[in-house]
Order: C-alpha cells, then structure tokens, then sequence
C-alpha cells in the first residue's frame, strides 16, 4: 500500500506520536516519537491490513560530526537515530520506522540514551537490540537481558560511535 | 623331592591373588579401588573354578558374576561418588573389633578344614592320570532333568534321578521378578525437601 | 607345621582343605569389608565376598579331582554354585536399588546415616 | 602338542645327557608360551594391518588414495610410522587424575580382548589349532568380551574430566546391554551344533558350503545379522561409536590418554573387532572349511599322514583369517558410510529390535532343530552324516520308570516324559 | 503409581545434579568458533545459551572509510562459502541507493555466479552436516564437487574464497572464453552425484532417526525469530527474495521460470523426481531444512542453464565496474537479497560524499542462531550439533 496513506493512517491513529515522513528518499521512512515506538510497533504488527509480522533488523544510527568545519555545515543537530526495517508476509510490502534520540540522556557524557524495547513484539529484535546496545551503547527498557553480544563483556565504550577512541590496550594488547 | 605338580603350582597363584585382592578390598579406603580389585579378586576365584575342572561354572562366573553384577555395582559407585564418599576411612576402634574377630573365625575354618584327614588332598597317582572329559552337558542336562551323570551309580546310591528343572524354574522366575522390582525400585522418589541429615 | 604344608603342596596336589582355607580367607575378609565400612557400597562388596568364599567350598566338594574320599557332592556342587552366581547377581541389583534410594533421599551413602529407625 | 614339544626337548638335550620324561610339565609351560606369543603377535600384527587397512578402505570409499608414500608401495608401514610417533609421544596425565586406575585401564582393556583368542580355534580336524581347548568355548569368548568395558570404565572415571565420565558411562551402558543379545545370537550355533566346543561346531560345518551354519535354516540367517550388528555395538564401532562421538563428546573416555597408553586402547579396539568377527566366522560361516573343501579333496586331511594334515590344517587357518579380516573390513566399510545413532536409539535398538528378534530367532532355530534334525540348507539337503553324530554315550539312559530313590510328583512327569525322546532322538544320530 | 497423596515427591529417574557443560568455541561440531553453553541434567540439555564475538571485526565501522567499491572485499568474509552472493548484496544496494539499472548481460551474468555460489555453498551444508551426525564421507564427496566449482571460479576472477567479483555497476570482468561450455559440462555430471547423496544421506535411516522430528520449529516461530531462507522455508513459510524481493533485486529474475522450494500441502514442487518425505519427519524439522537446502541445489543448476543461454543471447557490456570515488547521491537505502543462508540485507546511509556514512549488514545467520536455544530446550546432548548443524550457520557473517 501506498506510503502517503500509510503516513495518514498511523497519523490519525497516533496523532502527534508520528513526528514526520520522508517520502522522497528511495526508502521512504516514518518518524516516530521514541516513547510510543512499542505501541506503534504492535499496531503494526497485529493490524490485519497492514500485518508487518517479520522484523528485518533493528539498527541505530550516529549523527554527528566530528571536525568542526562539517559540523557547522551540517543541517542536522548531533543525534541517534534507531532504525526498524519491517516486512509483512502477507502482503509482501516493507516499511521503514525511525524514532530520533538524543545522543546522551539528557546531554551528559556517559548516560546510555533510553528507549523501550521491542523485543517482545518480535523476538527477533532481543538480539539486534543487544547488537545496537553493545555497538550504539542505546539502553533499550523492558529488554530480557541487556548485555553485550559481539564485543567482550567487560570492553569498554560503544564502538560504533562517531566520537569512539580505540582503548590503550585491553587486557595487556596493545589497542592503539 | 619327586616332580613338583603343576596344577598346584597354578592354584597357589590363582589362590594368592583371590586372597590377596580380598584382602586389598578390605583395607583399600577409596571405594573405586575397592571395586578394581573385587574384580581382580572374583576373576581370580574362576581361575579357580577352572583349576577345580569346573570349565562352566568358571565362565559363567566371569560372565555374570564379574561382567554382570560387578557393572552393576560399579555403575552403582559412580552414581553415588560424590567428593566426600570416596576416601572415607573406617574409625580405628572398628577396625580392633574387626581384626580380632576376623582372625578368630579364620583360625577356626582353616583348623577345621585341617581336621578331617579325607580333605587333605588325594595321592598324586591318584589324581594324576583322571581323564579330563567335558562337564558343561552333565550340567546341562542336570539343568533340564536327566541326572546324566548318575547312570553308571548302582540304584540305590543313585540319589534321585529327578535333576534340577524345577529349581531351575523357579530361580529363573524369580530373577526376573527381582530385576524388574530393583528397576522400579531405583526409581528414585525424592522428597523436594531432604530431610535434615544434621 | 606351615613349611611342611607348603613343601608336600607342591609335590602333592590341592585337596578340598585347601580349597576351603582360600574359601574361608574371602569369607572372613568379606565378614570383616561388610563391619568396617561406611560406604553402602563397601558393604555390598563385602556380601560378594562372602558368597564367593561360599561358593569356592560347594565347587571344591563337588570338583572329582580333589576327591580323597570324603563325602562329595558331585554334580550337585556344581549346580549349587550356579544358582549362588544367579541369586548373587538378583540380590545385588535389589540391594543395589536400596542403596541408591538411600542415597537419593538422605543425600549420603554412609552408613552410619542410616539411623532413623533408632528412635 | 606338550607331548610333541617334550620328544624335541629330549632330543635336543640327549646331547647334553639330560632327559626329559614325555609328559613332563616343561612341555606345557613351553606350549603354553608358544601359544601365548602367536596370540599376542596376531592381535599386534592385525592391528597393525588393519590401521592401515582402515586408512586404504575409507580412502577408497571417499574417493581418495589413503596412505601410499610411507615404506614402499602401498604405503604399507604407515602403521609403524604412527605406532612410532605413539612410542615417541609423551604419556600425559592430567593431575586431577587416579593415577593407579589410570595407568592400568588400558592393559586391563588390553588383556581382555586378547583373553578372548584362547578358545578361539584357528584349524580344525582330529589336531585342532586351537590355544586352549576348552570345552565351554563359545561361552568362555562372550563373557570375556564383557570384561573389556572395565578398562573403559576406568578410564572414564580416573580421567577426572566430565566429558570422559560421560563418554565411559554411555560406553558401559551399551557394552552390557548388548551382551545379552550377542549370547543370544551366540547360542543359536551351538544349539545346532550341539556342543558348545568350537571345534566341533567348525568341524561341523565342513564340506560344501552349503553346510554353513549361516544356511542351516531361515532363523540362523537371520540371527546372522542380528549377530553382526550387536557385535559391531559390542566392539563400539561404526553407528554405535557413542563414546568417541567426536561431534559431542570430544575423544569419549579415552580423551585424556595420548602415546603408548592411548595406542593399547586402539589395539584393544582391533582386537576385539578381530575377535568377534573370526568369532562370526567359527559360528556361522564354516570356519576353517572354504565354500569348496579344496584341503580333503586333494587328500590333505590328517587321515593320511601328519605332513598333508599340517597343509590341511594351513589351509584353514588361511580361510579363518581370511573370513576375519572379511570381517573387519565389513565392520570398516560400514562405519566410513553409516551416521552415528544417538545414545537412546543405540539403546533402542538393543532392547526392541536385537534382543526379541534373536530370542524369536532362538525359538526358530529349536523348532527347526526339533523337526528337521539332520538336514540343512534349509533343509534341502541331508547334513553328512559322520560331522553331525554327536556321542554323548548315555544310550544307558534308564528309560523305564525304575523307581529312583524318593521321586516327587513332579520331578517323574518331568525325567520321564524327557527320557524316551531323548533316547528316541540318540536313535536318529543327532 | 507416583505417590499421587504425597505431592511433596517428585518422580523422576536417577538423580543427577546439574551440569553447566561448554560445547566450543574450539569444538569440532560447530561451524567455526561458537560457543554453546549447555546446562544439563544427565543426558537431557534444559537450556542453551550461544556466545557469539569470537570472529567479531567490526566491518560496519571500516565500512564508514571506504568508498563503495573498496568495501566489496569485506563483504566477502562475511559468508565466506558463499562470497559472490554477499557482493551481489552489497553492490545491489549502492545500486539501489544510485538508482543505477545494470545492463541486461551483466543482469545474467549476476544470475549465473550468484546460483553457481549458492550450490558451492549448499554443498558445504550438506557435508558438514553429515560430519555433525557422525558420517565423514559425505564431507569429502561435497567438498570433491566444490572445488571443481571453486576452479570455475578461479577462471573467472582468479580468487578461490575470496573472490571481489562482482562489484557495483556489474563485474570486475567478462567471463573467460569457454567458460559456459566448462559450467554445461559441471553441471550435467552433478546431477547424477546429487541423487547418490540423496541416498547416502536423505534417505539414509540412521539419518532419518538422527534429524526427522528434532528441533521442529513452527512457522509462526520462525517468522517471530526473523530466520530467513532455506531455515524459514523448513517450516513451510513460502517466501523467497527471489520472487517476492524488492524490484531491483526481482528484475534480475524475471523471465527465469522457477518455483520457490516449500513444501505446500505435503508436496515440495517437481518432489516426485526426489526421495519421498519420510513419514516421521515433521514439517519444520532438521530434516525438512536439510531436504530445502538438497532441492535448492537442483532449482539452482536448473537457473545455471537457463542464465547460460540467455547470457550467450544477450549482447552489449557485461556491466563496467562504476568509478572508484564516485559520488554517492544523498539519502538512504536498505536491501535484502537471496543469500544461500538466508536474506544478508545491507543498509547504506550517505549525506552526499563518496564515503557512507554508514554500512549497515543484516546477517541470516545471526536471526537463524537465535532460534537455538528455542530448538535446544529439553533435547539430548547429541541433538545439539544436529539441531545446529541444520541451522547452517557461517560465524563469519553473524560476527561481522
């Protein structure tokens, strides 16, 4: 079905929750408030018409620009942006779903953004929020067990993140 | 001193390991070693079963007693081996009683056995020249009836043609009663809370 | 007296006496195993012990090469060591089963644990 | 042969003015050793032989050339360059283990594999090849094949790792539950047979190859391969290998053992897999007797001179190693081509398939037995008559009811209700 | 007769305490390094728990300072067996992201190396599962096979593993003279060796008691725990990329006649010319997902021949690599394709420069191992390597 009617339906349903669209890019993509993902997950998966039952992964994005010259530039602000890519089954169409966070829970360094977790609308997501949570270091609540998946238990910092610095040296190898 | 005669030699060795391994089961701690030279000490008994011209007997105490019932209680040793019950030394008051009372009881067999002189051992003529003839069908056919080796006996020695059918029956049944009463039995109905072991 | 047993055993073949003291050393060894341990499973050993050395006095008077006379059992030595062997092999698997439900309820195989019905 | 070998004694030492008397008992001892040293030279050699064997049939049956570089053509001394490197290896022991146990399992494990090539006869006819001839042979073969699995439990145990525990116990559990089929299986030729004398059962089996036990009737053929496939449990290889199951438990009980200690256990292996499959042979293929009898149709029988008897004699144990390593190499082709079973279904096999069929198997053949004493090849054809007669001599059975001492009520239906037939049966020569 | 009044008891065979076992990284069974803690009671595993990272070499954070084409050969070690097919993914998303149409030869070539990959790759499940379950001559019969594939390959691109063949805008290179002919040739002999591994292992029963009826997995659980390709299509979900993937990916296709491989009603399509199903096996189990992945092979040698004669028919450029720093239009975009473990999605997002700013890789495998523990609960110690042996797995993509 259509993105545009897509977009009005979920804006009716959840009025201000859906932030914004982009329908131009090659994906077109929903914006979504960050406190009603789980909600807007679920209704997307249990509508009958729109059924996105399989869940293609569950990633984050980093905006943020690291040498000032492009940072004054830039037309976005530094943020996380964590992205759900769905499929239906059924109806064999695909939908993007994006929800913007700030990158530190209220701007101090160190503080993991929060998000709810969607792990119980499809267990698929347990992992790739693990995956986003080890290499983004976003806090997803309600997860069953939030810990590290790719990188040692006890590394230190989130990998994928602009501003991210190799460690000295882990456990005696020499990182930088 | 004439030829010495060999099968005696044999069944002082096959003698010295059964009593040596009996003895090594008594006063080793660690119950998996216990097990070890009861096996050693039960093959070393059908050695002499062999020597004793009792071929069947010998095999099936190896097959049964030493490769059945010793599994068994060896299965039965892993089961149970938990750290604390493999090493546990008997207390040295029990051990006094032990020695004392085993040593009377032996003194008393071996000089019994001594005493009456028709045990002390056949000549060697004898016994030298006994022709070794198979005993496993006599015992078969004992098993199912028919006394075979009693023909020869004039009627009156011959102690009741009638062989060993019936008990033979009766022990078969009863072993499988038995198994299947230790399987159910084994069946473990734990309590969900032990009782206080203290 | 000893050496002279040793020295004419050599030259004399084995009689039911001598069957009988190897019988009667693995009784008492098995007497004295199923005293002294603590181990449920010492005990059983000690059992099997004992009705070895049993079985060793009904094989030697039931053996014709060790005949010198004597009362014998002829066949029948035989057929009751057999049915020893079987009925040995029954009772272990039951006391087998005691055991382990011992162990599974009392959470210990030592013997000395087994004192419920003292009152 | 004692008797044999105290003549040579008391020519070679006449020189010396010794003598030696004709039954003395240095004969014996020198027999026995012979004997001992050609046994334990056989289980040495074929396991040699058949490492390399096994490398060439899985080669060839994965499409590949297997050793051929090492010592000549065929690459034949790969063994003796493995059994080098084993030689050479160091014998690790892990510390937490019971050094006593652990240093003793493999020879126990050894010694029972061997213990059983005693009674196992390599010739037949009136001098048979044959270590010890014990009159319980078949008897005495199957239940020391049950002692090898103290060695693996030992093994398991005194490793003190898990994984070993593990693989000794699965082993354990189906050594002795397979025992019960394989006696069954084992107790179906001696039935035909007769007796359970090795020798005899061979000597029974001799001329065309029609006489095989395997064709005597519809059940033995059946209880062939349910022998075959409880012996390859027994002996732990191809789709029962539980313990050494790589994928779960890494090397099973003999994980933690490496060099000389680790090569006894796979000699041990070979062994008991020679062992049970010449076994196999003895019972039902015709032992020392071709599917053609080559030895008495040129004469070579003992009848007519020792020379042509010892050639006979040659020829046969040619044909029982031959059925052997037939034998071993079936057990081989199988395991390169077959998955493995999982623990439960190796149980599952044993005790709903092996074991009623060979006790049905059990019931035929006496049912077959009974009804169609002399004949085989399914009972086409007359069994010859001189292998079959077995004389147990007790024509003397009292068949009257002469009162015997103190007859129970029941112990007379029983003795006399047997009697007759079984004099009936000494009449028809089985 | 449990003791029913006393419900305090509770009933069970021999009492075993519990055992927290490890099953890798170094073990045989598992493909690579995968560790698998099992806790266990007895034989019986209560609960399985993966523990990934071992192979793990952050790609994604290389892939933010290479331009496109400098990432394909990153994309290889992801799956290594199944290279050409993870650079056909990563260079149909540039694409998708440039909205570059590659032409109608290069279309075929694609098609040609992506099936004969998948075949590489299906035998390579096939052997190692059957060195999961005890059997080691398959292995060895699937690996003979391969490497005349692998020197098929090596013609083309003179890489064996790694291979950087296929890249953005169409190939590296066009294929050698004679190749074709070559490829006919491979093919017409592995049919015939594709039915004596149906008897060697499909219908083998040792390996119908070892696989049927373990590990069943429902559709709808397959569908929740996200697992793609032959894995999803065990459980009888009809859907493959190929057909029902997004148009850039569907063009490829079109015009090729094929059906996707699961099993609809109790028939697999064409299953008459294959061993039937076996009777125990149930729909979703190890054995459906390993007879999935045996008749992919066949469909796929069936796309091989088809690609040939088309290829050899169409004319014009094979498809010219696109410039190294060529600028990437501003936006997004994310792409699944049809890889022979499952859909491998790359998700590319640039704001402009010829750098990504970010490169996102969906690996199947990954979805594929977190239904493990799900499949484990409650089997014996030896299904695992054959409940996870049937998934299939390739550390190096679910590591990344």
């Amino acid at each position: 079905m259509s993105e545009p009617t897509l977009v009005d339906q979920l804006k009716q349903k959840f009025g201000a929750a859906i932030t914004g669209a982009n329908l131009e890019n090659v994906d077109p993509w929903i914006e979504v408030a960050p406190e009603a993902i789980v909600a807007v997950c679920a209704y997307l998966r249990d509508e009958p018409s729109l059924a996105f039952d399989y869940c293609n992964s569950v990633t984050a994005v980093d905006y943020l620009h690291v040498d000032e010259k492009k940072a004054a530039k830039s037309e976005w602000q530094p943020h996380l942006e964590v992205v759900y890519h769905l499929f239906s089954m059924q109806h064999k169409h695909s939908l993007v779903l994006k929800a913007m966070l700030a990158r530190w829970r209220d701007d101090e360094v160190g503080e993991l953004p929060e998000i709810d977790s969607v792990a119980h609308v499809w267990r698929t997501a347990d992992w790739h929020e693990r995956e986003c949570y080890d290499l983004f270091g976003i806090h997803f609540l309600g997860h069953p067990n939030l810990r590290r998946i790719l990188c040692p238990e006890d590394w230190v910092g989130h990998p994928l993140r602009k501003d991210y610095e190799m460690p000295l040296e882990y456990h005696g190898i020499r990182g930088r | 001193m004439d030829a010495i005669y060999w099968p005696s030699v044999f069944f002082l060795i096959f003698g010295a390991l059964a009593c040596g391994f009996a003895l090594a089961v008594l006063l080793s701690a660690n119950i998996v070693r216990m097990a070890f030279y009861l096996v050693l000490s039960l093959a070393a008994t059908s050695g002499l079963f062999f020597l004793a011209g009792q071929e069947f007997v010998g095999a099936m105490q190896l097959l049964i007693y030493v490769g059945g019932t010793l599994v068994l209680l060896i299965f039965g040793v892993m089961l149970t081996s938990q750290e604390r019950f493999v090493n546990m030394k008997t207390l040295a008051g029990d051990w006094v009683i032990g020695m004392i009372a085993g040593g009377a009881l032996l003194s008393l067999l071996t000089a019994a056995a001594f005493s009456v002189p028709e045990w002390r051992g056949p000549e060697r003529a004898a016994v030298e020249n006994l022709p070794i003839e198979p005993n496993a069908t006599p015992i078969g056919m004992g098993l199912l009836g028919a006394r075979v080796d009693q023909i020869g006996a004039p009627a009156d020695e011959r102690a009741g043609m009638a062989g060993y059918l019936f008990p033979f029956e009766i022990v078969s049944v009863h072993l499988l009663v038995v198994l299947i009463g230790a399987a159910y039995l084994a069946r473990a109905k734990r309590r969900s809370n032990p009782l206080p072991t203290g | 007296m000893t050496s002279s047993l040793l020295a004419n055993l050599l030259t004399e073949p084995p009689g039911v006496a001598h069957y009988m003291t190897v019988g009667a050393v693995m009784f008492v060894c098995g007497a004295m195993c199923m005293a002294t341990k603590r181990n449920a499973l010492g005990v059983l050993m000690g059992i099997e012990l004992v009705l070895n050395g049993a079985n060793l006095n009904f094989i030697a008077f039931g053996s014709k090469y060790l005949d010198n006379g004597g009362p014998q059992l002829g066949l029948d030595g035989s057929l009751i060591a057999l049915f020893v062997i079987v009925l040995a092999a029954a009772e272990a698997a039951v006391a087998l089963a005691i055991a382990l439900n011992f162990y599974n309820n009392h959470d210990s195989i030592d013997v000395d644990r087994a004192d419920q019905l003292q009152g | 042969m004692a008797s044999a070998i105290n003549k040579l004694l008391d020519w070679m030492l006449s020189g010396l003015g010794l003598s030696v008397s004709a039954d003395s008992a240095v004969g014996y001892i020198v027999a026995a050793l012979i004997h001992i040293t050609l046994i334990i030279n056989l289980v040495a050699v074929g396991a040699l032989v058949f490492i390399w064997l096994e490398r060439k049939i899985s080669g060839r049956i994965q499409d590949r050339l297997g050793p051929t570089r090492v010592g000549g053509k065929f690459g034949w001394l790969q063994t003796l360059a493995d059994g080098l490197k084993l030689i050479t290896k160091e014998d690790l022991m892990p510390d937490g283990a019971d050094g006593f146990l652990f240093k003793i399992a493999p020879y126990v494990s050894f010694a029972a594999s061997i213990a059983a090539f005693i009674a196992i006869p390599f010739a037949g006819g009136p001098y048979p090849w044959i270590a010890q001839h014990l009159n319980t042979g078949v008897f005495f073969v199957v239940a020391v094949l049950g002692l090898e699995v103290f060695g693996v439990i030992l093994a398991g145990y005194s490793s003190a790792s898990k994984w070993s525990l593990f693989g000794a116990m699965r082993e354990a559990a189906q050594v002795v539950s397979y025992e019960v089929p394989l006696g069954m299986c084992a107790v179906v030729p001696v039935l035909i047979a007769g007796s359970m004398d090795m020798v005899v059962i061979g000597n029974q089996q001799a001329g065309l190859f029609t006489n095989w036990f395997i064709f005597h009737d519809p059940a033995t053929f059946i209880t062939f391969w349910v022998y075959l496939t409880c012996a390859t449990a027994s002996v732990n290889r191809a789709p029962f290998d539980l313990a050494e199951a790589e994928s779960e438990l890494v090397a099973g009980f003999h994980t933690e053992y490496s060099g000389l200690r680790w090569s006894f256990f796979f000699m041990a292996e070979y062994g008991s897999m020679l062992s049970v499959s010449i076994l196999a042979s003895v019972l039902f293929l015709g032992a020392w007797n071709g599917p053609i009898p080559v030895a008495s149709m040129l004469g070579l029988t003992a009848a007519n001179g020792d020379v042509p008897g010892y050639i006979g004699n040659l020829l046969g144990l040619l044909n029982v190693l031959f059925k052997g390593v037939v034998g071993v190499s079936v057990m081989i082709w199988i395991r390169w081509t077959l998955p493995r079973l999982r623990i439960d279904q190796v149980m599952a096999t044993c005790l709903k398939y092996c074991t009623p069929i060979a006790a049905v198997m059990f019931l035929g053949a006496v049912v077959w037995q009974y009804n169609l004493p002399g004949r085989t090849f399914f009972g086409l054809l007359a069994a010859p008559q001189e292998t079959f007669a077995v004389d147990e001599g007790w024509a003397a059975l009292p068949t009257t009811t002469a009162e015997p001492a103190k007859p129970a009520m029941v112990e007379r239906g029983a003795a006399t209700s047997l009697a007759p037939r079984l004099a009936a049966n000494q009449g028809r020569g089985n | 007769m449990s003791t029913v009044d006393d419900p305090r008891t509770i009933e069970f065979d021999v009492r075993t305490d519990e055992m927290l076992v490890n099953m890798g990284p170094q073990h045989p069974s598992t493909h690579g390094v995968l560790r698998l803690v099992l806790r266990t009671d007895g034989e019986v595993v209560s609960e399985v728990t993966p523990h990934l990272g071992y192979l793990h070499r952050c790609a994604e954070k290389i892939g933010e300072n290479l331009t496109p084409r400098q990432f394909i050969p990153y994309t290889d070690r992801m799956d290594y067996l199944a290279g050409m097919n993870m650079n056909l993914g990563w260079a149909l998303a540039i694409e998708k992201l440039m909205k570059y149409e590659p032409p109608e030869k290069g279309r075929h070539l694609r098609v040609i190396i992506s099936e004969m990959g998948r075949i590489a790759s299906h035998l390579v499940g096939m052997g190692a599962y059957g060195l999961d379950l005890g059997t080691f001559s398959p292995f060895l019969y699937a690996f003979r096979e391969r490497e005349r594939i692998l020197d098929l390959f090596e013609e083309v691109c003179g890489a064996r593993l790694t291979y950087s063949y296929i890249t953005v805008g169409g190939a590296t290179a066009d294929l050698p003279p004679g190749w074709l002919e070559k490829c006919e040739a491979f093919l017409t002999q592995l049919e015939p060796i594709i039915v004596e591994y149906h008897t060697l292992l499909t219908t083998n029963s040792i390996f119908i008691k070892r696989t049927a009826a373990i590990g069943v997995m429902s559709a709808a659980t397959a569908i929740d725990y996200g697992t793609s390709g032959p894995v999803l299509r065990g459980s009888g979900v009809d859907h493959d990329l190929r057909r029902d993937g997004e148009e850039i990916y569907t063009a490829m296709y079109d015009g090729y006649a094929f059906e996707v491989i699961v099993e609809k009603n109790g028939h697999y399509p064409k299953d008459h010319q294959y061993p039937a199903v076996p009777q125990e096996a149930i729909l979703g189990d190890c054995w459906h997902r390993f007879y999935v992945r045996m008749l992919e092979v066949m469909q796929s040698i069936d796309l091989v021949r088809q690609g040939i004669d088309r290829y050899s028919r169409a004319s014009g450029s094979y498809g010219e690599p696109m410039k190294l720093n060529q600028k990437l239009p501003k936006g997004e975009a994310y792409l699944e394709t049809e890889a022979p473990r499952g859909q491998m999605g790359f998700y590319i997002v640039s704001n402009g420069e010829a750098i990504p700013w970010r490169a996102r890789a969906r690996s199947s495998s990954f979805c594929n191992l977190s239904v493990a523990s799900e499949l484990c609960r409650d089997c014996l110690i030896a299904d695992v390597p054959a409940i996870v042996g049937s998934l299939d797995i390739v550390m190096g993509e679910i590591d990344r």
